[in-house]
C-alpha cells in the first residue's frame, strides 16, 4: 500500500463533479462501517435537493438503526414507534396535502410489528413514499431474527439458523403490497454497487415524482447489509448480499402504474 | 482525443475504513491507509493517478466521505 | 344529542383538523356523527377510520407532530391499545385530544359504563413519569365544552389532555350549548403557535424534530425534569372542580363524571333526611384538586369518595386527607350505575354510622 | 315541575326514540331534560328501556331509582319496573304481552291497546306515538306545538314527511288510554 | 450469569413450557438465550418469536388458556404494547409470567435502566380493575427465584404474575444459584391442576370456557367481587419484603430492585457516618407492605422512598404511612441510576435536615 | 298461507335424515335472523361431529358478533381479544400438537386490527383453520365500514357510501394470504343456499383433514349477510351479497396445496 | 319407481322468521306463520305434502330450526 | 476483603469481556462477584465500562461512586474515572491514546503500554488480557487456577483452544506493568 497521491491542480471548484449533498447534516452517521444505511440516506437527500423540496418534506422514521435520521437528515422529521411509520405518515400527508411525505423503515418495523400499518397505508393509496431497508435482520437490537431473514440464516434469535418449518417463511412483503390496489409504484433496489445506486436514485426519484403529481403510493424496498448482524466485514456481507439475498429478493422494478 | 482526468479527496475523519469504494472504482485507485483516523479505523486514499473521476467511488461511500473532481485533458 | 354527538361537533367547532379513530362501542358515534357531518366539506376536517386503535393513535401523533388539531376517540380495550403511543405522545410532547367512553373491565367486561380507569389515565397506564390532563365530564355541555377545551389546555402544554367519561355520559341526551364554529389553524398560524412542528423545514429556521428519544440519559433525565416542571405548572394554574351543598356539610361526597351526577340526587335526598352533605367534584382528575380536599377537612367530618370502580379515585383523596378524617370507598361496578339511594345508605352505613 | 320517566320494552318497539321525541319537545320548549337509555350489550331482540326527565331546574342525577310514571311496554319490563313508580305516581302500559297485570294499589294505573290500534289501523310503524299521546293525555308537559319541533329536530329530514301520521297516532293515543286504577 | 440469562434459565428449569417474545432491549437475551438452549430439546419448551409484543402476549393468552406455563418478557414500549392483552389475562383469570425490564421513559426514551413503570405495574396500565401480582427482584439471584416463584403464584392464583425488573439487575452477573429441572406438567397434572383449561370437551365435563366477557352488568360485577376477593388475599398471603438495618434506625429508606441495592451502600455509608438508618425493600410491589410500612411508622423518624423515577412508589408509601411521619421521594430518573453517596445526602438534606 | 301441513305418519326415528347437530348447544342464537354465522357454526360443528374430535379441538373466536359462540359451540373455546385469534391459536396448537384448533373471526376482525396476527400465523404456516366470515361489515358494533365494505356500499361509518379515494379499496386478504408460502389451503365459500352450504362443508372438512395430517394452515373464507347491517331483509340481503359481494369476493378455491 | 317422501318439522320457538328456507326449497313447501312465536317472529310450516325430504330448507336455516324425516315410498 | 474496579475505555477494546473474566474467576474461587456493565445505546463505538466487584461478603450496591481500581484506556474515560479512584487507591492505564495523564496525588498510578505490545507481538486479540495481567500483578486477588477455570466459563468451547494465548498475555502484563506514583 503506498502513501495517498494527489493531484493538487485537480482540485478546484470549476471541476467539483461530486460532493456530499448539503441536506445531510454535518454530524457523522452512526451507522456501521460499510452499512447501506448511509447510502440510502445519501440518495433520498440528493433527491430532495435536487427537486428543492426540501422545506415541503417531512420524513418519518421509526425505531431502528436509523432511528436517528433526524441527526443527519437535514428535514423536519418524526420519530415514530416501532412499526407504525405508516399510520403517522397517513395523518401527516392527509392534513397536509402540499407537502411531501416519506418514511424510512427497517425490515422488523415494516415486516413485523408494523404489518398491519403497511398494508393498511398501501391499501388505502396514501399519496406517500415508504422506503424500506430490507437487511434481512433486526440491526439495532444486537441481530435479531427478522420476518425477512432467510432460511438457514443465523441470528441471535435463530443461533442454528433460521429453521422455516418453527420460525416460519421470509415475509415477501413486497411482493403482497404490490397485490394492492393503492400501490402505484412498488420496486427492489440495492445500493452495493455504483449501478445499484444510480438505480435506487432514479427510483426514489420517481416515488418522489408520484407524490407531486399526486399519483399515489410507492414502495421503494432497498436490499441491504448488516454486516454487524451477520457478522461480516463490510465487502463479504455485500457479496454475501448478492449471492443469498438477491435470489431471494430479486432486484427490479415490481410493479409499475402511471 | 480528450481524456478526463480524476482526483479524488477522502474525509479522512468522515471516512470508516468499510472498503466498499475500493471494488467500486474500475481504476483500482483506492487502497486503505497504514495509519488511523482519531475513531481508530483505517481510511481510503487514492494510490495512483489513474482516477477518471467517473464518481462511482464517492457513491457507494455509506459516508459520504468522497468528494470527486474531473477535469477534461486535451492531449 | 347524545354525549358523544355534543363532543363530535364541538369539536369541529373548535376547529379540529383531524380525527382518527376504530369503531368501539359505546363511543362509535363519534366517528359516525362526524362521518354523517362531512365535516371536509365543512371546515377541511379530516375524518379517517384508521385499521386500529393502534394505528389511530399513531395518526394522532403524526398529525399533532405538523401542528394541527388532532384527536382520536376510544373505549376502554381501545385505550389500553393505545398506551404506548400515548406515552409517546407525552415524551415527544404533542398536543392532542382523546376520549375514553369507559366501560366495564376488565379485559373484553361489557359495554356497560365506568370509572375502572382513573389509575390508567391519571398515573400513566403506559410507561415512564408522565402525565396526561385529564377532564371529566359530567354532562352532555361538558362534553362539549371540553372538546374545545380540551384542545386549548393541550396546546398550552404541549401535552395531550384526555376527556375521561363513559358509556352513560356519551349516550345520554340533554340540552346543550354549542360554541359557534372557531376556524381552523391557518398554515401562519401554525408557524407562529407551534415553531416547533414539523411543516417543511425552511431556510429561516434550523429542522424540527419530533422525538421522545434520548440516547443519552443525562439528556433523557434532563427531559423528564421539564416534564415534571410542566405537569407541576398544571398542578398550579388547571386545576377545577365544583363544589355542590358544601358550605354547611357535615360530610361530603368526592365523585366524578357520573357518579356526581348521582351525588348531586343522593344529596337531595339525604338532606331530605336531614343528613348534610355536600359534593365535591373533581372537574380535572389530573390535576387532582388535592388542596381543596385538604381543606375541606377541616370542616367536615368524614367523606364517601363514590366511584363506579372497585376503588381508585379514593387514593388520591386519602393522599390529600392524609389520614385527618375519614375517608370510604363506594362502588359499584363491572358496568352497574349506583343508584342515588344507595349512595345515601352508603355513606350512612360507612362513614356517619361506620 | 320536574318529571321523571321510565319507558321500558322491547327492543324494536321504538322505546329509545319514543323518549328521544319527548325529550327534544321538552328541550324545545325550553325546558331542562335528560334521556339516559340503558344500553344492552346485543344490538337487536332484548329488552330496552330509557329514563326521561324534563324539568325547569337543572337536573341532577340522569339515572333515578324511583319514577313519576312509568310507561310499560312487556312482560319482563312490568317485572323490573313496577315496583319503582313513586307512590301517587303512573304506570301505563300496553296490555298485549302482558301475562301479569300491575297489582299495586298507591299508584294510578292505566292501559293503553296501542299494538292492537295499531294494526287496526295500519300504524304499526309509529305504535310508538300511540303511546306518546296516551301519556301526554294524563300529563300534558310538554304542548303540542313543542311536539311538532320535537318531531321535526329528532327524524331526519326525509323522514319529515311521516310527521302528519306521527301526530294522528298521539291524538289516536289519546283517545285510546283507559284508566284502571286513579288514586284522588 | 446475567440477570436475564438466569431468569431464562430458572424459566426452563421451573418446568415452562412455552415462551412468546419480541425482542427489545435490554432484554433481548431472555429470548436470544432460550433460543440458543434448544429448550425444545431440554424439556420441549416451545419459544417462539412473535410478529410484536402485541401477539406475544395473545399467544401467552392462548397458551395460558390451556393450563400450560407459559411466558413472555419485554421491556417498558412493549409492555405498553401489551396493556389490553394483560387485562384481558386478569380478567379471563389466566395464569402467566410477565417480566419487565424497565427502561428510562416516557416514549422511546432511552435503553439506561429506570424504574418509572411502577404505576403501571401496581395500579393496572391497562383498564378495567384488576391487580397483577408484582414481584421486584434486586439480584441476579432473585431473577432466577422469581421465575419459579411466578409461576408458582400464577397458577395459585390464576393471575399474571409480573417480575419488575431493570436493564441493570438484567445485565449485571453476579453468583446464581440455579433450582434443578423441574419436569413440565403432564396432560395428566393439567386436568388435575387447572381443570378449567381449554384442553377439549371431554364425555366427562362441560365445555370450558375462557372469556373476560360479561355481557349483564350484573354478571360483570359478581365477577369484579370475585377479582377483588382474590387481590384481597393476595394481601393477605402474599406480601413479601426485607428489612436490613432497621432494628435500630431512626431513619428508613423504603427502595426496591436496583434503588434498594444502592441503598444498601448507602446505608453503610451513613452509619460510617453516624446516621442510623434502614432499609425497608418491598418484594411484592402488589401486593405492597402497607401494613409492615404503618408499623415502622411507630420507631422511625422519617421515610426516604429512593425510586429511579419521578415519585411513584411513594403515593403507596405515604398511603400507608397516613402522614405520621415525614415522607419524601429520592430519584433520578430517565436511565440515570442514582450514586450511594446522592442517596445518603438526600436523606441528610431531605428527612434529618428537613 | 295455509295452515301447517304435517303429514305425522313421516315423523319416526328411522325416517329422520337430518337434525341440529348434538354439538351445537342447545343454547338459541343470538344472531339477528337469517343471519349466516349461524349456519357457519352448524357446519363446523358438524364436521367435528363427524371426524369425532370433539374432545380433541379447541375453538377460538375474538370480538364481534360472535363473540358468544362459545354459548353455541358444544366444546372448549376461548373468547381471544379484537384481532388476535390467530395469535391464539398459535400457541394453543404449539403446545398442544395433538389438538384441532381453528379460529373463528369476522372480517373487521381478522383484516382490519388483526391484519399482522392473520398475515404472520399464515406465514408461519401454523397448522390450524381459520375461518373468516366476511359480511363486509362491523356487525357487531353497529354496521361501520369493515376492510372488506364494498367501494360505494353504505355503513354507519360510510354513510354516503364507501369513498374509495378517501377510505382506500375493499381488502381481498385472503387473496393475499394464499400469496404466503404458509398457506396449505385457501379457499372462499358461502352459506346462503343448499348448494353453498354443502360445499361450504366440504371445505371446513378438508381444512379439518389438513389439521389431522399435519399438512398446515386452512384459510376458508365465507362471504356472509349481516341483513342488520346492511339494513335488508334477510333474503333481500342473500339476493344483495350475490350481486355485489360475490363479483367482488368471488367463490371457489384459491390455492389448494398438498 | 320409488319416490322420497319428506317431512319437515320445524321448531316454532327457535325460529327467527327469516325466510331463508323458502327459496331453498324446490318443492315451495314452506310459507310463514300467521302467528308470532314467543319472541314475536313469524315463524316458518310447511304448508303442502310436497316435501321430498331433500334437506336444504335444513341445511340453509341459520338457527337449525328445521328437522327432516324421509321415507322411500313405493307407488 | 472487598475489591471494587471499574475498567473503562472503547466498546472493542474487551473492557466487558476482561471483567466477566475476571468476575467467572471469583466466582470459581467461590468469592461474591458482581459485574456490572454501563451499556451505551449504541451497539457498537463509543465508551464502555464495567463495574467490578469481588468480595467475601455479600454485595451490596453494583453500582458506585468511589472504586479500589480503576483500569483506564482511553482519555475519555480517564476525565470521567480519574477522580472516582479511593484516596489510596490504584488507577492503572494504557498510555496509548492519553493525551492528559492521571495528575492525582493520592493513588497509586501505574501504566502499562499493553496496545503497543499487544501489536509487537501479535496478541492484538487479547490486549484486554495483557491488561488484566498487569492488574494481578499489583492485586492477586484471584490466582492464576481460578483465572484459568475463569476462562474457560466465560469462553465459549469453540474458543478455548485460545486459552494458552490468553494466559500468555496475562503474564505479559505482570511483567509490563510499570509504577509511575505509588503511595506508601
Ligand atoms: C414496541 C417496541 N418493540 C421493540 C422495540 C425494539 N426495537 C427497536 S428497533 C427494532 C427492530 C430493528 O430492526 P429493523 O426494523 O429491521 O431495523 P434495522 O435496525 O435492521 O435497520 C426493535 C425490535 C421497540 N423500540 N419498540
Ligand atoms: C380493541 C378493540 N377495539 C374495538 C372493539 C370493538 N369491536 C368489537 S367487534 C368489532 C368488529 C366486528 O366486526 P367483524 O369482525 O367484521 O365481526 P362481525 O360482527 O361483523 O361478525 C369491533 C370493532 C373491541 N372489542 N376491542
Ligand atoms: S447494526 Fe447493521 S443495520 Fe445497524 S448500522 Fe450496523 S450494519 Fe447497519
Ligand atoms: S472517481 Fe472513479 S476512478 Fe476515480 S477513484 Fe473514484 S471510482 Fe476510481
Ligand atoms: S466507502 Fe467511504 S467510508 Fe468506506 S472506506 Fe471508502 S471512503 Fe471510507
Ligand atoms: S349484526 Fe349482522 S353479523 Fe351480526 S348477527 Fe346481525 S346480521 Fe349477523
Ligand atoms: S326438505 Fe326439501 S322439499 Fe322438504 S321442505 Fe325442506 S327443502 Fe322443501
Ligand atoms: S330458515 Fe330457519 S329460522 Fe329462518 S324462517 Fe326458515 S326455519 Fe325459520
Ligand atoms: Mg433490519
Ligand atoms: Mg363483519
Amino acid at each position: 500500500m503506498a502513501e495517498a497521491i494527489v493531484n493538487t491542480e485537480l482540485i478546484q471548484p470549476e471541476n467539483l463533479v461530486y460532493k456530499r449533498t448539503e441536506l445531510l447534516t454535518p454530524n457523522a452517521l452512526s451507522y456501521c462501517p460499510g452499512c447501506g444505511h448511509g447510502t440510502a440516506h445519501r440518495i433520498i437527500m440528493e433527491v430532495i435537493e435536487e427537486m428543492g423540496i426540501q422545506s415541503e418534506t417531512i420524513g418519518i422514521a421509526p425505531v431502528g438503526c436509523s432511528v436517528l435520521a433526524y441527526d443527519f437528515m437535514n428535514i423536519d422529521m418524526q420519530q415514530a414507534a416501532h412499526g407504525r411509520a405508516p399510520a403517522l405518515a397517513t395523518a401527516a400527508k392527509r392534513l397536509n396535502p402540499k407537502k411531501y411525505v416519506f418514511t424510512y423503515q427497517g425490515d422488523g418495523d415494516l415486516a413485523a410489528i408494523g404489518t398491519a400499518e403497511t398494508i393498511h397505508a398501501c391499501n388505502r393509496g396514501e399519496n406517500i413514499v415508504i422506503i424500506f431497508i430490507n437487511n434481512g435482520i433486526y440491526g439495532m437490537t444486537g441481530g435479531q431474527m427478522a420476518p425477512t431473514t432467510l432460511p438457514g440464516m443465523k441470528s441471535s434469535t435463530s443461533p442454528y439458523g433460521r429453521d422455516v418449518a418453527m420460525m416460519g417463511n421470509p415475509l415477501k412483503i413486497t411482493e403482497l403490497v404490490a397485490q394492492l390496489p393503492g400501490t402505484l409504484y412498488v420496486t427492489r433496489q440495492a445500493v452495493h454497487t455504483p449501478v445499484a445506486v444510480r438505480k435506487a436514485k432514479k427510483a426514489v426519484r420517481k416515488a418522489f415524482e408520484n407524490t407531486k403529481l399526486n399519483k399515489g403510493l410507492s414502495f421503494i424496498e432497498i436490499v441491504s447489509n448488516c454486516n454487524s448482524g451477520w457478522k461480516m466485514t463490510p465487502r463479504k456481507a455485500n457479496d454475501w448480499m448478492v449471492e443469498n439475498m438477491f435470489p431471494f429478493y430479486p432486484l427490479g422494478d415490481i410493479k409499475v402504474n402511471e | 482525443m480528450a481524456k478526463m482526468k480524476g482526483q479524488i479527496v477522502v474525509d479522512i475523519e468522515r471516512c470508516k475504513g468499510c472498503e466498499v469504494c475500493i471494488p467500486a472504482c474500475p481504476e483500482e485507485v483506492i487502497a486503505m491507509s497504514k495509519q488511523v483516523n482519531r475513531k481508530g479505523y483505517f481510511f481510503a486514499q487514492p494510490v495512483n493517478d489513474a482516477c477518471t473521476g467517473c464518481t462511482n467511488c464517492a457513491v457507494v461511500c455509506p459516508d459520504g466521505a468522497i468528494t470527486v473532481y474531473r477535469k477534461k485533458m486535451t492531449e | 344529542m347524545k354525549g358523544n354527538e355534543a363532543f363530535a361537533e364541538a369539536a369541529i367547532r373548535a376547529g379540529a383538523d383531524g380525527y382518527f379513530g376504530y369503531p368501539i362501542t359505546p363511543q362509535s358515534e363519534v366517528m359516525e356523527y362526524l362521518m354523517a357531518e362531512k365535516p371536509h366539506e365543512r371546515t377541511g376536517m379530516i375524518v379517517l377510520q384508521a385499521e386500529s386503535e393502534v394505528a389511530a393513535i399513531n395518526m394522532v401523533y403524526g398529525g399533532a407532530a405538523t401542528g394541527k388539531r388532532v384527536m382520536t376517540s376510544s373505549s376502554s380495550p381501545g385505550i389500553s391499545l393505545k398506551q404506548e403511543g400515548i406515552s409517546y405522545l407525552c415524551g415527544a410532547e404533542l398536543p392532542c385530544l382523546i376520549m375514553n367512553a369507559v366501560r366495564g373491565g376488565p379485559g373484553l367486561g361489557t359495554i356497560q359504563p365506568s370509572q375502572s380507569d382513573y389509575f390508567q389515565s391519571t398515573k400513566g397506564g403506559g410507561h415512564g413519569d408522565y402525565r396526561l390532563l385529564v377532564l371529566a365530564p359530567a354532562s352532555v355541555q361538558e362534553m362539549a365544552d371540553f372538546a374545545r377545551l380540551g384542545f386549548d389546555l393541550a396546546f398550552k402544554y404541549r401535552n395531550p389532555v384526555l376527556v375521561l367519561s363513559d358509556g352513560a355520559i356519551g349516550q345520554m341526551m340533554e340540552k346543550v350549548y354549542l360554541d359557534p364554529q372557531r376556524p381552523r389553524f391557518t398554515d401562519e398560524e401554525i408557524k407562529q403557535n407551534t415553531p416547533w412542528a414539523t411543516t417543511g423545514k425552511t431556510p429561516d429556521r434550523e429542522r424540527n424534530i419530533i422525538t421522545s428519544l434520548a440516547l443519552e440519559s443525562a439528556k433523557m433525565e434532563q427531559h423528564n425534569i421539564a416534564l415534571q416542571a410542566k405537569y407541576r405548572q398544571m398542578e398550579e394554574e388547571e386545576v377545577r372542580y365544583e363544589k355542590i351543598g358544601c358550605d354547611d356539610a357535615e360530610y361530603a361526597f368526592v365523585a366524578y363524571g357520573t357518579s356526581s351526577r348521582i351525588c348531586q340526587k343522593a344529596i337531595q335526598l339525604a338532606r331530605e333526611q336531614g343528613i348534610k352533605v355536600g359534593l365535591m367534584r373533581p372537574i380535572t382528575l389530573f390535576p387532582f384538586p388535592k388542596k381543596i380536599i385538604a381543606q375541606m377537612t377541616s370542616r367536615v367530618k368524614g367523606i364517601l369518595v363514590v366511584e363506579m370502580s372497585a376503588g381508585q379515585m379514593v387514593e388520591d383523596v386519602r393522599l390529600a386527607v392524609e389520614g385527618r378524617v375519614k375517608v370510604e370507598h363506594f362502588g359499584r361496578f363491572g358496568g352497574i350505575i349506583p343508584s342515588p339511594v344507595e349512595v345515601v345508605e352508603a355513606l350512612k352505613k360507612q362513614i356517619i354510622g361506620g | 315541575m320536574t318529571e321523571e320517566i321510565i319507558i321500558a320494552g322491547f327492543g324494536g318497539q321504538g322505546v329509545l326514540s319514543m323518549g328521544k321525541i319527548l325529550a327534544y319537545s321538552g328541550v324545545m320548549q325550553d325546558k331542562e331534560v335528560s334521556w339516559m337509555p340503558s344500553y344492552g350489550p346485543e344490538m337487536r331482540g332484548g329488552t330496552a328501556n330509557v329514563t326521561v326527565i324534563i324539568s325547569d331546574e337543572r337536573i341532577s342525577s340522569p339515572i333515578l331509582n324511583a319514577y313519576d310514571t312509568a310507561i310499560i311496554l312487556n312482560q319482563q319490563s312490568m317485572d323490573k319496573f313496577e315496583s319503582t313508580v313513586k307512590p301517587g305516581g303512573i304506570l301505563i302500559y300496553d296490555p298485549n304481552g302482558i301475562t301479569r297485570h300491575p297489582e299495586r294499589k298507591d299508584i294510578s294505573i292505566y292501559s293503553i291497546e296501542a299494538a292492537e290500534k295499531a294494526g287496526e289501523l295500519g300504524l304499526s310503524k309509529v305504535f310508538n306515538m300511540i303511546v306518546l299521546g296516551g301519556f301526554l293525555k294524563l300529563k300534558p308537559i310538554v304542548s303540542m306545538e313543542y311536539i311538532h319541533k320535537g318531531l321535526q329536530k329528532s327524524l331526519p329530514a326525509r323522514h319529515h314527511v311521516l310527521i302528519p301520521e306521527n301526530e294522528k297516532a298521539i291524538e289516536v293515543g289519546k283517545e285510546l288510554i283507559k284508566a284502571k286504577q286513579t288514586l284522588n
